[in-house]
């Protein structure tokens, strides 16, 4: 229930990590459709600036809440094998990761369902809140548009 | 009782939590905050109890984990 | 158009290729969402037998041309950043993967439904065929499901 | 004209391509491979004609290439 939780990373989410999740599952002989979701932090236009990183912090004891509930629910609506999701605390600058999420099924299918409806529920259900750091020019706390 | 806060409320109360006399109810809570913090009323938040998000008027514990959520832009 | 052309890798897809391939998309800020699908060779039953490989052949130049118009088709669709296809050639043993496919956009639902969209073509439209190979116990030719 | 073989039809052939004296319409091909490999009756496939997947009687010039594609099973 703290940082170091394998859910949250300090900082960017390497690479790396999605070839290391993916490697995972190939012990995993019925498997047969991975459906990977990333979000990466854009440099948005905000008035005359940009958004040059976004500083994310997290009720981490409720997204952790959450995390059990969406896994749940999705365990009990889909045929899956593992479902997995990273998600940055602190600065990510723009270009890089800050939410990985990875659906493993036998079928591609349900991999691919199930991975779009976690990643809209994360937006929706996760108590994590991002501020665009504006570079020398202050910030302004990031909304999520659900129709995205 | 101790209130966390999170995202823009932080920036409201200048910290990450209040400490406010035990209130019965969430209504008389938020009535509470509302006389410290007047901003708070053009503010859109949930409240959570015990890390769920609760809706209506509810009743508290002394106990319990109480958490103000304003919008939430995970991912 | 021969099988050192990027869509074409000779045997499984190494998962370090998934991060090779999102490390590029890193260098574009206007990039907020990366969907990936990787299609993964199960053991299945057949018989009293399993699936120990699928080998692969394609009428390569024919994927080529059918690649490039299921990009034309979902760049017309949606606003897209990038799409990449890489599809396995020769042997591909259980637990292996054979497609990768990338899909990169400003925001989530494109990327999302443009990747669904891309995977669903590939199994319906690219000339490719796979042989099940059973051990040393023969094999039989795979056929695609396109209700998974 | 050679037509080119793929997936079930290469072990019905016992080879990738066929070589057969130049058709004049993808009709008039298709009776004469029947004649050749009688088991092609009971196989399902698509013609492709210059990488185009054709469909109904179709006109052949001697430089096409020509392919016959049983079901896919690509992924």
């Amino acid at each position: 229930m703290s940082k170091d939780h394998s859910l949250f990373i300090d900082g960017s989410i390497p690479p790396d990590l999605v070839s290391t999740q993916i490697a995972k599952q190939q012990t995993d002989l019925r498997a047969g459709a991975h459906s990977i979701f990333l979000g990466q932090v854009r440099n948005d236009p905000i008035d005359e600036k940009r958004v040059h990183a976004i500083e994310y912090t997290a009720y981490e004891e409720m997204v952790l809440k959450e995390y059990e509930s969406i896994k749940e629910e999705l365990f009990d609506t889909y045929p899956l094998r593992t479902i997995e999701v990273f998600h940055s605390l602190g600065t990510v600058p723009a270009g890089e990761v800050s939410l990985f999420v990875i659906v493993t099924a036998e079928h591609r299918k349900e991999a691919i369902n199930a991975c779009r409806d976690a990643v809209n529920f994360i937006k929706k259900q996760f108590p994590i809140w991002g501020r665009e750091l504006l570079g020398d020019e202050g910030y302004q706390w990031k909304e999520n548009n659900f129709d995205e | 009782m101790k209130i966390q806060l999170f995202g823009n409320l932080v920036d409201l109360a200048g910290k990450n939590h209040v400490e406010v006399e035990n209130q019965p109810t969430t209504d008389k809570l938020i009535e509470l905050l509302v006389t410290r913090f007047p901003e708070l009323k053009d503010h859109q938040f949930l409240i959570a109890v015990n890390h769920e998000v609760i809706s209506g008027k509810t009743e508290l514990h002394p106990c319990d984990e109480i958490a103000l959520l304003p919008p939430f832009s995970g991912g």
